[in-house]
């Protein structure tokens, strides 16, 4: 952790710091209105009943996807949690594929097998959100272990929450990372609650920061509700790894504003505490930086707000007027054409078998 | 006391309720009983299954933990073999996979290894099976592997009354027990008048007796079994008994050999896929030992071999219900 | 070509180093394999079925691990991902229970969770069933377990030959493979002459024609049904039909259910416990398809449920062998 | 870790440490005989084809076990590893019930079923060997946890190889354990190697005792092969943990001079590293100690040797001579007396049922 590094500070100041464009600063604006018009829009359609399953949502915490990807190129990869929606839209994702994946529509990135928890765009590198914590991060170590061998120059930068800390699979990637020199960027979004456990009581006597260090690897402790020093941060860590310097860690601290899924209420935390996160709101933060600092006109937010609200209102469109998948379609992508799944019949075969039909 | 009769019942309390009282009355009567596990203590469960717990008996003895499913499992086990009874929660079933070392090579196995010196009496709690719409990644039903394992007892209730009766004959057990909880039931309500204190584990019950057909089932999918047994009923007349098994291990086969040698035919039931599942042990045990009296070849009902998809649409063309079973019914009654 | 002729072979090549020639000659050819595990490298492997793998390819393509099963399958399936095709080793099948989660909830599901963007071409290849007196930690025959998660391949080879073949299928298949190299076919050893370069997933081998009873076995066991076999054919005269599955999933019901349409009896025999084994399985799926023409009650062979015990008397009152196979199949030739 | 505090020095100085009495320095040094003595004699029968199975012994590394069990109160608690026979000994478990064990004789601990990889003597605090890496940990978290409640005073002491490290729940055990601060010790044997898998490798950025630190937990890195160290060191952790002051990691380095098992020849490690380790054997340095200060003779060191000797020759015979157990027993505590497994049925179920019994 290099706390006199932290580039926290310049967020505060008036205006923008030297090394971002205007350009960049409005796109990682609409990057975090686009993610929280998402969400939103897909809160609402839940409760609506148009949203089958759980969703967690990510409100709060958008300056993280926002800025985390924003350091990536093209060629790197991405890989989250059960919560991250903000990872597919910050790369580029399709928001209509998106709302009808949540949907679970035919249209959607997954054929509507996946939903919220299991979405993923592949061509754009997001390889998976992921139902159980911790479990996508030895996957990450994999993906930039391969990617390191092919010397592609990609990065792979690894969502986590505060919760997966204490999972063995944490501590057993950063070991092979550490030990292989992955190019591989942890990234806690250290929301300060898993479920209802708060980190407080999870480690009254250490912190995730000691915690990650301790396998060697840099990390850097930052205010992740402040989406330049998030892209910053994970800028040089990018650069250490694309340098063949290995892994980082990142942790960056934000909160969720909502409970932790649609069943949730979150009453486990204080109003005073929801209330003192919810003015640090990320967004927030940048648009007044860039009112502030003239970048951008008060009109011209509201017009970017606008044609946010716009797309987002087409997705949902979009996923109402998408086809729900065909039954059979049940049984495709369990395994690859090699063999198939019939229906009822108990046992998979390899095809073509005679005997399987029969029954 | 059939579950029909429960599953009308507009008040009366939930099974969620039902496992939380439980817990909370063998608590009050034996302090060696303590619960843990992910957002069980202040939070109550997030399926309310440990509701109340916290505030009665405190952090002492009802303890949240971070997540690590592992640990969790590995702490229960240290905590019994020195003379707890602790009832652990692993918040969905399918996250057993992230302690199967902890239950399956220690837990399971140190009474015999050590020949004896040791006993392992713990329970561990999981919300198992589908819900709506949860994916394929909470949503399955993974019990049968447990039956493959010596030294595990692996049970599941249907209706809040065994659920109360089985969690206490589970805790009482002086062997480690996997208690599946379907997700479905937490919501069931029941009136709680004459509830039996224990249901003995390893006794299945005959919730519906028939005379043309027998349906083995446990779980949720006793539900979709009697289901199944009113419409074949009402559509044929004929004569359907269901079976709930309650304990897949100890397995009470002599209830199901019996009623198949009353019926002749068998269907068994259950959510987890087909191949590989508990309900092929049921078949197989039962031609060993009913071949003479069968009339027709033994049908099994389970999810497609596919992972548990998020769609409604999908999610019903991959799990069995009532319906499915409905037409093995008709299948084994049709042939001979 | 059968299983029994190899076995007598004194020189020639063992099934460990028939292992080890595949991933060379598989590694040679194609770049995307590595791989990884736990002493595989400079060591060779414990059992020996990675020896010259690191000197031939470096410490790029074969990486010794440190022990950390999860991460192992997690990073094996993170570079299958991304078009490698990992071959990793589970120093014991045992310590699948570490890796769970891995196996069951991400590789198995990815391709289908996905939508089919995402597949995961890996292998894992694990020593499984007991060697002599390993105890209960050391000796468990898991593989059932897997047969009950949709989207993985479940195959174990009974012979050098095989091995081989199976192996290159298996790291060709764009599927997640459990791969099972039972501990006590490691010494074994075979002319490699008319080696297949594959043996295709999914198929059954029919090892001895017979004419009587068909024994369905896999793996090690099919030594033991073949010994049976021949026991059983020299004291009474019977055939006995022995079938080696080779893969579970897929499974190659087909080819049993011929050899039970001839037969009309059968026997189904593996290490695991019978409770919660395949070998319910297929017998369950034969019932189903071939009632008509099952002459007795199918019988299963397995372990007595109990963990593998040390001793060696006591592992022997456990764990089956050809002299189980021989009872199973007096009694299945004995009953109608 | 509190490199000053390192006691190791003391073990160098030509007499005994004012701390130690006599009795006890030569109570250590009978212990390391024994453990030695068990295990070449275990060795010799092994290769004598009368123990079936595998052994991994611990040969080299007698101060772990000797010592940091010396710490302990009759009431406190062990759990081990696949190389325990040290932790039974130490614990003045019984040489003859050991040795038949190992033999799978019906008089072993465990009556034949366990052996070498299971060994225990749960009368004496010792609750197991362990066949699985790491796996002990959160067990003995949970074994602390609960005498913690009780308020018995006791602690529990913990062995894991260098191995264990890399594992999840050598994490997680520690993550519940800083978090209830339960009264465990958690002594860390690096003997160097994980089978043929060196510690550097694994390590290069970083070490056993970061990684154990950064728990929060108080770590100490001491000379494993110096049994007073061991001793003066476990003595501490166990203080602070009788006084509530939670868990403890102790890293103890030491080497095994065999290779990890009867089946490995140990050929990974160089020639002169072995050597160089033999020269740092903790017995020797023992006995130097105490012949050097006077506090024994060369006379009274050969016939502790000698009763050590018979002790274990006495072992052997008796293991010889014990009856196999009857293959009846092999359906024994599998469960309960609540439920019977038969042979052969195929289900376990409920006793009594007459069905089973038809088959
Ligand atoms: C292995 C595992 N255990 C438990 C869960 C249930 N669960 C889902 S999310 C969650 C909390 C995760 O907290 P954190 O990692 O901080 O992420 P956040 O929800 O705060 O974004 C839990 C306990 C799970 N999905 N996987
Ligand atoms: C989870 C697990 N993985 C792998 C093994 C195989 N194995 C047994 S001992 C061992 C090495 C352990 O090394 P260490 O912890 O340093 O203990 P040492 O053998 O050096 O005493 C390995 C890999 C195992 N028993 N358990
Ligand atoms: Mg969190
Ligand atoms: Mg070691």
């Amino acid at each position: 952790m290099d706390k006199d590094e932290r580039p926290s500070a310049n967020a505060t100041a008036p205006q923008l710091p030297q090394w971002l464009s205007t350009a960049e600063a409005i796109r990682l604006l609409r990057t975090m209105a686009r993610i929280r018009a998402f969400e939103e829009a897909a809160l609402e359609q839940y409760r609506q009943g148009a949203i089958p399953g759980s969703l967690h949502v990510s409100i709060g915490q958008e300056a993280c996807s926002a800025g985390a990807c924003a350091a990536l190129r093209d060629q790197d990869l991405v890989i989250g949690t059960h919560r991250s929606h903000g990872d597919v839209i910050a790369r580029g994702g399709d928001v209509r594929r998106m709302m009808a994946e949540l949907f679970g529509r035919a249209t959607g990135y997954c054929g509507g097998k996946g939903g919220s928890m299991h979405i993923l765009d592949a061509a754009r590198g997001v390889l998976g959100a992921n139902g159980i914590v911790a479990a996508g991060l030895p996957i990450a170590v994999g993906v930039s272990l391969w990617t390191d061998m092919q010397g592609t120059g990609s990065v792979v930068l690894a969502f986590f929450g505060d919760g997966a800390v204490a999972k063995g699979n944490f501590h057993e990637a950063l070991t092979l990372s550490a030990m292989w020199r992955t190019p591989t960027i942890f990234f806690c979004q250290n929301n300060q609650y898993a479920v209802s456990m708060s980190i407080r009581d999870v480690y009254p006597h250490t912190s995730i920061d000691a915690l990650a260090a301790s396998h060697g690897i840099p990390t850097a402790h930052i205010d992740g509700n402040d989406v330049l020093c998030v892209l910053q941060e994970t800028r040089k860590a990018c650069g250490r790894s694309r340098e063949g310097g290995g892994p980082s860690v990142i942790v960056a601290d934000t909160y969720r504003w909502m409970g932790h899924n649609v069943a949730d209420s979150g009453a486990y935390r204080a109003a005073d505490e929801v209330t003192a996160w919810r003015a640090k709101d990320p967004m927030e933060r940048l648009s007044a930086l860039l009112l502030g600092g003239d970048v951008i006109s008060s009109a011209e937010l509201d017009r970017l707000q606008d044609e946010v609200q716009a797309e987002i209102r087409d997705a949902v469109s979009y996923a109402q007027e998408s086809a729900e998948p065909a039954a059979e379609d049940a049984y495709l992508d369990v395994f690859s054409e090699q063999f198939s799944v019939f229906p009822g019949m108990g046992v998979t075969v390899a095809r073509p078998d005679p005997a399987a039909a029969t029954y | 006391m059939t579950v029909t009769k429960q599953r009308s019942a507009s008040q009366g309390t939930t099974f969620a309720a039902g496992i939380a009282r439980t817990l909370a009355d063998v608590m009050r009567a034996d302090d060696r009983v303590i619960v843990f596990g992910e957002d069980v203590g202040r939070h109550g469960g997030v399926f309310r299954a440990t509701s109340g717990l916290y505030g009665e008996f405190g952090p002492a003895r009802v303890r949240d933990t971070p997540i690590c499913e592992s640990a969790i499992v590995g702490t229960a086990l240290g905590c019994s073999l020195m003379g707890a009874r602790p009832v652990v929660e692993i918040q969905y079933s399918d996250f057993l996979t992230e302690c199967m070392d902890q239950i399956v090579n220690q837990a399971a196995k140190v009474r015999y290894m050590s020949g004896g010196q040791l006993t392992a009496p713990m329970v561990i709690r999981t919300p198992g099976g589908r819900s709506r719409s949860a994916a394929a990644q909470h949503s399955q039903s993974l019990e049968s592997w447990f039956t493959n394992i010596p030294g595990l007892l692996v049970v599941g209730p249907s209706n809040v009354a065994d659920a109360c009766g089985m969690l206490r004959s589970a805790i009482e057990s002086e062997d480690p027990v996997l208690f599946f909880e379907h997700k479905l039931l937490y919501r069931l309500r029941e009136e709680l008048a004459d509830v039996p204190r224990h249901v003995q584990l390893g006794q299945a019950a005959v919730c519906r007796p028939g005379t043309d057909v027998t349906v083995v089932s446990w779980s949720w999918m006793v539900h979709e079994s009697l289901k199944a047994a009113e419409t074949v009923t009402s559509a044929s007349g004929a004569s359907v008994e269901v079976i709930d098994l309650r304990s897949l291990v100890p397995l009470d086969i002599a209830t199901v050999v019996q009623s198949v040698r009353k019926t002749g035919r068998l269907v068994v039931a259950h959510e987890a896929p087909i191949q590989g599942g508990w309900g092929s042990d049921v078949v197989a045990a039962v031609v060993e030992r009913a071949w003479a009296e069968l009339a027709s070849p033994p049908v099994r009902v389970g999810a497609v071999s596919a992972p548990v998809p998020m769609a409604p649409r999908l999610e019903s063309a991959v799990l069995p219900d009532s319906s499915s079973i409905v037409s093995a019914i008709t299948r084994v009654l049709a042939s001979d």
